[in-house]
């Protein structure tokens, strides 16, 4: 066996950190965005964060994969992958919001919009 | 320095996501609307496209990309489906 | 003496020549006198820089369809009128130009439009739902002329379809291989049957709007420099957000919002208003014709989304370097926020 | 690793529950969907890559299409229930009848990937199969014998139930949207 060279060695240590440190980005995102999913008020704000599964969570998460096979047959596989989750997750995202606003969720919007307190006022009123 | 292996780090980073997986599968039980449900769900497909890519590392077996891959193309097919289906109803093909 | 007031909207098509020639001919069967009215509906827009180009093709073709008319009137009694419509407003979809249409109808008394049945409005736009059932909607009589033209499935060897079919029997025999493996020759063989196979079932599925050989390449390059611009966008906005999602009293401030974007229906919005959703903050609810309705989330999305970055980026990758330079929604007035009932 | 696997068995029986118990058939659907996205990759961890497959297009792609469709043919039932109504005794006798099953068959199984299958401990199956099957049935390929020959009424019951499923789609079908 060949013993590495100290360069190959800082090498595999460097990658190994940036491994470790894109998967934890991802775990922090999809983490972020399942709080938000959890949290946030209707469905329209929940679409947001869902995005940030999405992006960053996944795209994270793919680019440490990617970087794990290096150079290989494998790693097309993954920047392909996440091609088709960029492509076709907010055109998803766009049908489940549209779908929500053909069926008559209403959002909760913040009282800043006129149109929206006046709504709030006469509520407030009749009740 | 390299405390521990690669793969024990790609399996790790899996299970935390099939934990969040399941958080986020609360509001896939609680709803309330049929959307919001879809939408967890939709999040929930790309947390296994993520998953199945993280086991393709870690256990270093390449054809679960293959699988992760078809998941990427039926999951958006499946939230579409499902959103045309609420929109115009029985317009589904 | 009767005079028949005959409205033409042109458009610049192949069965526009035909078009004017039975608009007079019909005309002058119904009435002794005629009086054509020759219009070009324009999106025009002070806004978009290719604006004064626009405006020259449209003077050019009422030039041309009034020497037509001329030619086939003859000794008869026509009088020509040409005007352009819409320059003062910004038309968006069929209904815009229906309504435009029969405003001017009623001002200058017409019986009648005749209708192109290529007829599409603008020079670019396409408009997607047709513009007769508008018509019928507002209750303006129109009569579709009959022209003679090339059946589409006609043109199968024509070279708009070859250059479909070989961009898409390219997508596809790529994506084949990259799955597959590029050295060896079974995949090759069954890769190159497989996309033939799409290549001929779906190439007008693929690509609805013909392809332009020069200009389609070039938009392809450019759109690979718009990408690491999204992934940009895309980070920053995902911090921004994280930011309020994980503070404890999750200050969010939802609105929706309308943006009018400057930008064309079909591919070019498609790829607006999907990255506009991937960009945490903003999501959009509903895109019809040009005008989008936009979740926002917290303020400093909606800021973004008003000074219009990824509009002008989209408008540099479809229409090129000197059509982004446009101003922002906020400037042209185009962005506002609306309440719930716009839903 | 364990913490992946129990993690992922608890996402799966989360949603079979929930699959279950949802009145609104829509969001079943929905729920169905994220079962099977659980599933897969169980299939996957468990190296059974043509099921992964099959799970992700039947389970994900055409299950979900059949039944909006079945569901857009027919009615969607409006319910204000949320939950269906959980029948207790039912619950005790089927919940009784799998842990019995559990109990009873699950520890008699080989681990996954255990080399105490009798297709490694035992060669001499394996080499029967790979020797005498020219000679017993006739048939070349060892696969196909053992599917159309060794256990022939087996795979002969399974082709009896595909085609009557086929046959009774073709009369629904045609009663449906041909009539």
């Amino acid at each position: 066996m060949i013993e590495p060279t100290p360069l190959q060695v800082t090498l595999e240590t460097v990658r190994f950190w940036a491994i470790v440190v894109l998967l934890g980005l991802g775990v922090f995102f999809t983490l972020v965005s399942t709080v938000g999913v959890l949290r946030l008020p209707d469905i329209y704000a929940r679409a947001h964060t869902a995005s940030q599964t999405d992006t960053l969570g996944a795209g994270f998460a793919l680019a440490g994969v990617a970087l794990a096979f290096g150079w290989q047959h494998a790693a097309v596989y993954t920047v392909l992958l996440l091609f088709f989750v960029f492509i076709t997750n907010p055109t998803a995202a766009h049908a489940i919001a549209r779908s929500a606003a053909e069926t008559g969720v209403e959002p909760v919007l913040a009282e800043e919009g006129e149109t929206d307190e006046s709504a709030a006022d006469t509520e407030g009123e009749t009740r | 320095m390299t405390p521990a292996s690669l793969e024990d780090v790609f399996l790790v980073a899996a299970g935390l996501f099939v934990v969040l997986a399941i958080a986020m599968f609360y509001r896939a039980v609680v709803g309330p609307t049929t959307q919001d449900r879809l939408l967890a769900v939709n999040v929930l497909g790309t947390n296994t496209v993520v998953i199945l890519a993280l086991l393709a590392a870690g256990l270093d077996q390449r054809w679960f990309l293959d699988v992760a891959l078809i998941y990427a193309l039926l999951n958006f097919l499946m939230s579409v489906a499902i959103s045309k289906f609420t929109v115009e109803r029985g317009g589904v093909l | 003496m009767a005079v028949e007031r005959l409205l033409v909207p042109l458009s610049d098509t192949v069965t526009v020549r035909q078009t004017v020639g039975y608009a007079v001919q019909s005309g002058l069967e119904r009435a002794d006198s005629l009086e054509c009215h020759l219009v070009v509906a324009l999106p025009y827009d002070d806004a978009v820089p290719e604006s004064a180009r626009q405006r020259e093709d449209a003077d050019d073709l009422l030039s041309r369809a009034r020497n037509w008319v001329e030619e086939d009137a003859g000794d008869a009694d026509v009088t020509i009128e040409t005007a352009t419509l819409g320059a003062d407003e910004y038309l968006f979809g069929p209904r815009d130009y229906a309504e435009i249409f029969d405003d001017y109808a009623a001002a200058q008394g017409i019986d009648r439009v005749v209708l192109d049945p290529e007829y599409q409005p603008g020079v670019t736009a396409r408009i997607l739902q047709p513009l007769e059932r508008e018509l019928d909607r507002i209750g303006l009589a129109y009569d579709e002329a009959p022209v003679e033209r090339s059946t589409r499935r006609g043109r199968l060897t024509g070279s708009e379809d070859f250059d479909r079919l070989f961009a898409t029997f390219m997508v596809s025999y790529g994506f084949y291989l990259v799955l597959g493996d590029p050295t060896y020759w079974f995949d090759l063989v069954t890769g190159a049957a497989v996309a033939g196979i799409v290549a001929v079932s779906l190439a007008r599925v693929t690509f609805s709007v013909p392809l332009d050989r020069v200009q389609s390449p070039i938009r392809v390059v450019r759109f690979a420099l718009y990408i690491p611009y999204l992934l940009w966008e895309i980070v920053k906005a995902n911090i921004a957000v994280s930011a309020v999602i994980l503070r404890p009293s999750m200050p969010i401030e939802p609105t929706l919002t309308q943006v009018d974007s400057r930008v064309r229906s079909g591919l070019p919005l498609t790829a607006l208003a999907n990255s506009i959703t991937l960009t945490p903050g903003t999501l959009t609810v509903r895109a019809t014709d040009q005008r989008l309705l936009v979740h926002t989330l917290i303020p400093a999305a909606r800021e973004d989304l008003f000074d219009g970055g990824l509009e002008k980026a989209i408008r540099f990758v479809f229409y090129g370097r000197e059509s982004a330079a446009i101003p922002s929604p906020r400037e042209r007035d185009d962005a506002e926020i609306v309440g719930g009932d716009e839903l | 690793m364990s913490l992946f696997v129990y993690s992922l068995v608890a996402f799966v029986l989360a949603t079979a529950v929930a699959t279950a118990l949802f009145r609104d058939v829509l969001s079943a659907i929905i729920v169905f969907g994220a079962y099977s996205l659980g599933m897969a990759i169980l299939y996957t961890f468990l190296l059974a890559p043509d099921v992964a497959m099959t799970e992700a297009a039947i389970g994900a792609g055409v299950t979900t299409l059949l039944l909006l469709l079945t569901i857009a043919r027919t009615t969607r039932p409006t319910t204000d229930r949320l939950r269906e109504r959980i029948h207790v005794p039912a619950v005790v006798v089927v919940g009784a009848f799998v842990l019995l099953l559990c109990t009873a068959v699950l520890p008699e199984m080989y681990a996954v990937g255990s080399t105490e299958t009798p297709v490694w401990s035992n060669p001499d199956v394996t080499q029967h199969y790979i020797t005498e099957t020219y000679h017993q049935t006739g048939v070349e390929n060892a696969v196909t014998a053992v599917l159309a020959a060794y256990r022939g009424f087996d795979t002969f019951g399974e082709a009896v139930v595909v085609f009557a499923a086929g046959v009774s789609t073709l009369l629904v079908l045609k009663r449906e949207v041909f009539a």
